[in-house]
């Protein structure tokens, strides 16, 4: 936790009346798995969305690498760095899968050569064939994206992300809708990412991923952060157990 | 299945295209010798249909009338009407139709001055005499010395107002409404400047949108300026709603007009309210002379609905052409020679006194007052300095 | 070389049209922003380079770059308003852009009302006077140009990237695709597109009109595009080929053309909406978003 | 009571559900598991109607229900609980309920029933003049709730009821969906928060990308490892 | 002049409201842009011309008007709009424009291409003060719209029909969920605007005394402005926005002058309006 490469600084966003974040502060460290867990509605996708600049903070910091991300436009964020996946997938459903790999290249410069060069350069379609071979998608690389199953559509944005060359990863629910054998295998290759240089912070409901892929792990329960720890400490913290199980009895009406 | 429609909507839309191949060899059948055509083209679909309709149902008329007679020195005339659909891209494709693939010796435009504007310079460059019935734009005989005009131009028209105006009527003060159109707009200007320096006070000029149906707020301000003539140009629809509009909103004075309300149908959808309107037309409802009388008779007891000035100019404009041939033969340089020597013609339209150098038209300003439901006489501008178009 | 000036008008006519569908074309097809004023721009094109030849005496190679340039700044503002005025909203923002623009030609008198402008030289190239055959060449070689350049478009990145906008806006946010600009781009394109129709029609016609460019003719391009298939290279030019001589074949229905025009819309529509040349209809990416607005909200899966 | 068979269905071009068949019994509590995105929320808006099978059959109460409108399944006595609530915002809280009664005609029944609800959740009838958007999340499942309950449902089909709510609240209503089972209505409960749902039904499913991969009692799923493992948090 | 300024922009605001509350109707449960509303308007005002002009009763000529408009606006639903429900919105606008131009051009072969006239006479007096004079027609047109209105709105908030037509048009989906017969409701909404659309194009046609083929051209496109000023799909929103059109319009001719068509002011308002606030007058985002 010495080379701190991402904060985020008592973020807080809200909707209306409602707080979606409470000054939730997070400290990731470089090459780190670093999970979001907490109860549906606890804010964890609106603090991807906050991050990666689809929401704009009402208060708080956020950055990377010591460069500011919060005020940004989504795509200059993008271009720092910031690679994301989504909860409900958002593909671009009429392309070619290998398109969707190949947008992800170049993070989205609209490059004068570009117009000429063709849509595609041969260094990148190769790379994009490994990118989807990583993923499981080898042979779809020509099928348009809105047919794929919905498990590969999921694996098809991570390689969309992947193919960002991201400093900072963000994967929401990475493992949603995949077979238990299936999301091992992610498991595996979120932490080859890792490896390779990538920072991760994932969403994630498979409690038995999360807990066995991150290095920390953060629980946010009504838009505030309640625990932060390994994933042993987690699993013991009665604070935790609580807000799952909801026995305590500080819950209050949110959604 | 979507495969399966789509292949139906190939199958369709090829089939059309066979179909208008088939009928466009369908349509070159051997030429019987003894026929010399015309070409018509109207606005027959989109906006102005109504006048389009009236204008291919005169030129039919009026081909009728002469081939009945025998044709023209014993040989009948051929009518090739056109749509140009208001739109001048239309109207040049027709026009290069009627000259180059029909061989038409003569064009009549039934037409507004848009697509006839279009068609006036090819008809210059193919010397093909063009012979606009009621459309005014000054650049359609400008085209050159094969376009003719057998209607007034706006600033005879505009003057002619401005004389009744001041001579019958003796206006003081004026309004102006205008239809923003070339010809709405070219009356109302030329009115303005000529009654003001005859010393009389322009209170208002407004131009209104062809097409528009609701006065009320114009002529309840006209109203609040208390006028006392109201010059109105517009057509037939537009003068029936400014008639009804003063009526609703107790506007009195006077209404001056002229010849686009020159109608039955303006009579029609105005009602009581244009009782005691004046315009100015090239069209003397009290004029006995047969011709007149026979066509307007004729016209209604074809198609069912009365004459309009339209009709009646488009009308003439055949009648023209077919004058020409009679004198000159079928040249169309001839054709063209003879309307340019054309002397005190009968038309319906009244007594063509011939046609200036430029091709416009000469002949005196009718001007006609609504009484009982009916156009009458009033009074009529024959001032040489008012009825001979500038060159 | 071509004896019919019948035929050279309506293959100009034609080539005309496949510019303005093939503008439109990149704008709704591939950027997925309905445009329903796209004539609005021919207009602004035609009137520009008609004032620029015979008020500021220019010859139409120096006008005719620059009523696309002032086209395309035009057009860049329409870009701007469709960053904030969305689907069908932004369609009737459209259709009003195409109604106050005829509107200004018809009022100021700068325009020549409804006069039109008139006395519109054809080029003239080494002191040659081009009539309309030879314009005709010029066009064609236009149009080759136009279509050279849609084609490098649909291929390159840039064409990737506005088809992705259209696909998914907050996914081309995050891959780091400026969509701010990308939106502005196709517009640009596609009304520079349209600018060039219009300085070639202005120059072919030598007189123009407010009512050239009105409401009914964006109805028309929209359709070419639209039949032929959106989104596709080539679906344009088949749409601008098939309606722009509809007129011509259909002649001998004269009477009844309308009527066959609005019921080949509608049935094609019905049975055939992605056009004779798309193969999934092009805009089947919105399809779920914009079949879940009109039900109520989306749900994949569970 | 309801009988699906062999279901698959599309979303567009990719398979959303296929090859799925399960039954739900008179009186039973019978929920389906599985992860986001794995297809549940889909079988319970076809069974619904608001989706059209791609192959398969779907009976309820032995009548082939397929090809009938969704109100018309409605008016058979089969009631939803959306995923997302779904309340109608721009309606009062009990105009919300008159259209959950709207099928009904026995004004007495509706009045009765519209008191049941008022009972289980009071903050309902505090609120009944005021607009569905401007209730919390927790009242708005409530509101949910009854008005699926004012509706009479023979089958209750359940969806994602306690997403976003907070752990006392999903406590709550999960305590609601007891009671109406309790009373006799058949539940057809689809969740993500397995141990919830386990811990209230009868019968359990797990779906898994579209298919159907475990089936058994509730007390049977909740020992599988498996299932521990994925669904229960280890 | 400034009151009866006031008062003829309230009559052609009027009109403007009653064409435009069909496109509400529809638009607000199906999302659909109904251009072709425009053409059951002229149906209404041709089929007014055809028994007026036979029988001399308003009343019949008005009835009937509404009877035939109901029925084209079922079958336009049934056969152009329900076969593409659920595609992109550019999808049914073409075909509602194809079928407009059908109708259009329809009218024209069977009516004629001439305008015919409707000389509708009224006998309530008319109204007239020093600052305000109003027709017994003008009357009668407000009188009309006024009633329909407050018809409607009974409807939409007085019956137990209105509630579930109010439930569909927020979620046509968890509507149908919960027993409302949706095909029904689509259908009362096709039915009661076209029926509104028919009263109106027999005024319409009355007033002006012109019925014709185009007459639906101009109110086709500006009464998309009027709904979007009004906030997509929302009646008082729509009858506010058509009040307020026909008094800007007449306003601003009056005061101002014709420096631009009274069509591109409504449009240039629009456009401004939009920049301003993207989900219309009264609109609000989803």
């Amino acid at each position: 936790m010495a080379d701190t490469i991402f904060t985020v600084r008592s973020v807080t966003k809200a909707f209306g009346g409602l707080t979606a974040l409470k000054a939730v502060t997070l400290e990731v460290g470089r090459e780190e798995i670093f999970a979001v867990i907490g109860p549906n509605g606890a804010g964890k996708t609106t603090l991807f969305n906050v991050i990666s600049g689809v929401y704009r903070p009402d208060e708080g910091e956020i950055y990377l690498a010591g460069r500011p991300l919060h005020g940004l436009t989504t795509h200059r964020i993008a271009r720092l760095g910031v690679a994301r996946t989504f909860q409900i997938t958002r593909l671009f459903k009429q392309l070619t899968v290998l398109d969707n790999v190949v947008l992800g290249f170049g993070r989205g410069d609209i490059d004068p050569r570009g117009l000429v060069g063709g849509a595609r350069r041969p260094a990148e379609v190769e790379r994009a064939k490994e990118l989807l071979a990583a993923v499981g998608l080898k042979d779809s690389a020509g099928l348009t994206a809105g047919t794929l199953a919905y498990g590969d559509q999921r694996r098809l944005e991570l390689a969309r992300a992947m193919a960002m060359d991201p400093t900072l990863l963000l994967l929401d629910e990475p493992c949603a809708g995949l077979t238990h054998h299936e999301a091992l295998e992610l498991a595996a290759l979120i932490r080859r990412l890792k490896d390779s240089g990538v920072t991760v912070v994932l969403v994630e409901h498979n409690m038995y991923v999360a807990m066995g892929v991150a290095d920390r792990v953060a629980v946010l329960d009504h838009g505030e952060k309640i625990a932060e720890g390994s994933p042993e400490a987690i699993q013991r913290d009665p604070v935790v157990i609580e807000a799952y199980l909801g026995r305590g009895e500080a819950g209050e009406d949110r959604a | 299945m979507s495969a399966y429609r789509g292949k139906w909507v190939n199958a369709l839309l090829a089939g059309l295209l066979i179909v208008a191949l088939a009928f466009s060899f369908a349509g070159c059948k051997p030429k019987e010798p003894q026929v010399v055509k015309i070409g018509v083209f109207a606005p027959i679909t989109g906006p102005a249909a109504a006048d389009g309709a009236a204008a291919t149902n005169a030129a039919i008329l009026a081909v009728e009338k002469v081939n009945n007679a025998g044709g023209i020195n014993g040989v009948k005339v051929e009518l090739l009407t056109y749509d140009d659909q208001f739109s001048s891209a239309q109207a040049v494709a027709v026009a290069h139709q009627m000259i180059e693939r029909d061989g038409v010796v003569a064009i009549v435009s039934g037409s507004y001055s848009t697509p006839t504007r279009a068609v006036a310079p090819i008809a210059q460059e193919a010397k093909i005499p063009l012979v606009a019935g009621y459309a005014v734009h000054p650049d359609i005989t400008a085209a050159g010395d094969f376009c003719f005009r057998n209607s007034f131009v706006g600033t005879v028209q505009g003057l002619a107002a401005a004389e009744v105006a001041v001579r019958d009527l003796g206006a003081k003060k004026v309004s102006i409404l205008m239809v923003d159109t070339d010809f709405g707009r070219i009356l109302g200007e030329t009115f303005k400047q000529t009654v003001e320096a005859r010393g009389v006070k322009v209170l208002s000029i407004d131009a209104y949108p062809y097409g528009e149906k609701d006065f009320s707020a114009l002529l309840t301000k006209i109203k609040g300026l208390n006028p006392d003539l109201l010059y109105a140009t517009g057509y037939y629809a537009e003068g029936a709603a400014i008639a009804l509009g003063a009526q609703t909103v107790g506007l009195t004075c006077q209404i001056l007009g002229m010849e686009g309300m020159d109608s039955p149908k303006f009579l029609e959808l105005g009602g009581a309210a244009t009782e005691g309107i004046i315009i100015t037309t090239n069209l003397n409802r009290d004029d006995m002379r047969p011709i007149a009388q026979e066509f307007l008779q004729a016209y209604e007891s074809r198609f069912n609905v009365p004459a309009d000035m339209v009709a009646a100019s488009t009308y003439d404009a055949i009648l023209i052409v077919c004058e020409a041939m009679r004198v000159g033969g079928f040249e169309p340089q001839a054709i063209r020679d003879a309307i340019a020597g054309l002397t005190n013609f009968e038309g319906v339209t009244g007594v063509i006194q011939a046609f200036t150098p430029s091709g416009e038209v000469i002949k005196p300003v009718q001007v006609q007052i609504v009484r009982d439901g009916a156009f009458h006489f009033f009074s009529v501008v024959d001032d040489p300095a008012i009825i001979t178009p500038p060159n | 070389m071509i004896s019919s000036l019948y035929l050279v008008t309506v293959v100009t006519m034609t080539c005309i049209y496949i510019i303005l569908a093939s503008g439109l074309n990149i704008i709704t097809g591939y950027a997925g922003q309905p445009n329903l004023g796209h004539a609005a721009f021919f207009g602004i094109g035609a009137y520009a380079s008609a004032l620029l030849t015979t008020k500021a005496g220019l010859s139409f190679w120096a006008a005719l770059p620059l009523a696309i340039l002032i086209t395309a700044v035009v057009g860049l503002a329409l870009g701007v308003i469709s960053l904030r005025v969305r689907d069908d909203f932004l369609a009737i923002t459209t259709i009003g852009v195409n109604f106050v623009v005829v509107s200004v030609f018809l009022y100021f008198t700068f325009f020549g009302r409804a006069l039109g402008l008139g006395g519109i030289p054809r080029p003239t190239l080494f002191g040659y006077n081009l009539q309309k055959p030879q314009y005709l060449v010029l066009v064609l070689a236009v149009v080759a140009l136009v279509m050279a350049l849609c084609w490098v478009f649909s291929r390159s990145r840039l064409g990737l990237m506005v088809t992705a906008v259209r696909e998914d806006e907050i996914a081309a946010r995050c891959l780091g695709l400026d969509v701010t600009r990308l939106k502005i781009i196709a517009f640009v394109l596609g009304t520079s597109l349209a600018g060039l129709a219009g300085s070639l029609y202005a120059h072919f016609m030598t007189f123009i009109s407010p009512y050239d460019f009105a409401f009914p003719v964006s109805i028309t391009i929209m359709c070419m595009v639209v039949l032929g298939g959106a989104g596709t290279l080539w679906g344009p030019v088949v749409g601008a080929v098939v309606l722009a001589s509809a007129p011509e074949l259909l002649r001998f229905i004269q009477d009844y053309r309308m009527l066959v025009y609005g019921s080949l819309l509608v049935l094609l529509m019905l049975f055939q909406p992605s056009g004779l040349l798309g193969m999934g209809s092009a805009f089947a990416g919105r399809e779920l978003r914009l079949a879940a607005r009109a039900r109520g909200r989306v749900n994949q899966g569970g | 009571m309801l009988d699906i068979e062999n279901l698959t269905v599309h979303y567009g071009h990719s398979v959303a559900v296929s090859g799925v068949s399960l039954t739900v019994g008179e009186g039973e509590l019978v929920t389906l598991v599985g992860a986001n995105g794995a297809g549940k929320t889909t079988i319970l808006r076809t069974v619904m109607g608001l989706h059209r099978p791609t192959q398969g059959s779907i009976r309820y109460q032995g009548r082939d229900v397929a090809g009938l409108r969704p109100w018309v399944r409605s008016r058979m006595g089969v009631v939803m609980i959306p995923e997302g609530r779904r309340i109608f915002p721009e309606l009062t809280v009990l105009e919300n309920l008159r259209i959950g009664a709207y099928a009904r005609t026995d004004r007495d029944g509706v009045a009765a029933d519209l008191e049941k609800a008022y009972a289980m959740f009071p903050i309902l009838r505090e609120r009944a003049g005021q607009i569905g958007r401007t209730l919390s999340g927790g009242q708005q499942q409530m509101l949910a709730i009854a008005r699926a309950l004012v509706a009479r449902p023979k089958l209750l089909l359940v969806d994602e009821i306690s997403l976003g709510l907070a752990p006392i609240l999903v406590d709550e209503v999960f305590r609601a969906v007891e009671t109406l089972h309790r009373e006799g209505v058949t539940i057809f409960l689809v969740e993500q928060n397995a141990r919830k749902a386990l811990e209230i039904a009868d019968r359990g499913y797990v779906l898994s990308s579209g298919r159907l991969v475990l089936e058994g009692t509730a007390a049977e799923l909740r020992a599988n490892p498996e299932v521990k493992k994925s669904y229960l948090g280890g | 002049m400034v009151v009866q300024q006031i008062a003829n922009g309230v009559v052609l605001g009027s009109l403007y409201a009653l064409v435009a509350l069909g496109l509400t109707l529809v638009y607000g449960v199906l999302r659909i842009l109904h251009v072709a509303h425009a053409g059951v308007f002229v149906l209404g005002a041709y089929v007014g011309v055809l028994v007026y002009l036979p029988t001399g009763s308003l009343a019949l000529a008005i009835v009937s008007a509404a009877v035939v408009c109901s029925l084209a606006g079922l079958i336009m639903y049934r056969f152009l709009y329900r076969p593409v429900l659920g595609r992109p919105p550019l999808v049914p606008l073409i075909i509602s424009i194809g079928a407009f131009m059908f109708l259009e051009d329809l009218y024209r072969l069977v009516m004629g291409p001439y305008i015919k006239s409707l000389p509708v006479t009224i006998r309530a007096a008319g109204f007239e003060t020093a600052a305000v004079r109003l027709t017994g027609y003008q009357l009668f047109i407000v009188a009309a719209a006024a009633g329909l209105l407050l018809g409607l709105w009974w409807l939409m908030r007085g019956t137990r029909l209105g509630l579930a037509w109010r439930a569909s048009a927020q979620d046509l989906e968890t509507a149908a969920a919960h027993g409302i017969n949706t095909d029904v409701i689509i259908g009362v909404c096709f039915v009661i605007g076209s029926a509104i659309a028919a009263v109106a194009g027999v005024m319409v046609g009355g007033y002006y005394n012109q019925v014709y083929p185009s007459m639906g051209s101009v109110p086709a496109y500006k009464a998309l402005a009027v709904i979007v000023l009004g906030g997509m799909g929302s009646v008082p929103g729509t009858v506010i926005a058509g009040l307020a059109l026909g008094l800007a319009e007449t306003l601003t001719m009056v005061w101002v002058g014709t420096f631009l068509p009274r069509d591109a002011i409504a449009f240039l308002v629009l456009i401004l309006m939009l920049l301003v606030k993207p989900t219309g007058l009264l609109g609000r985002a989803s």
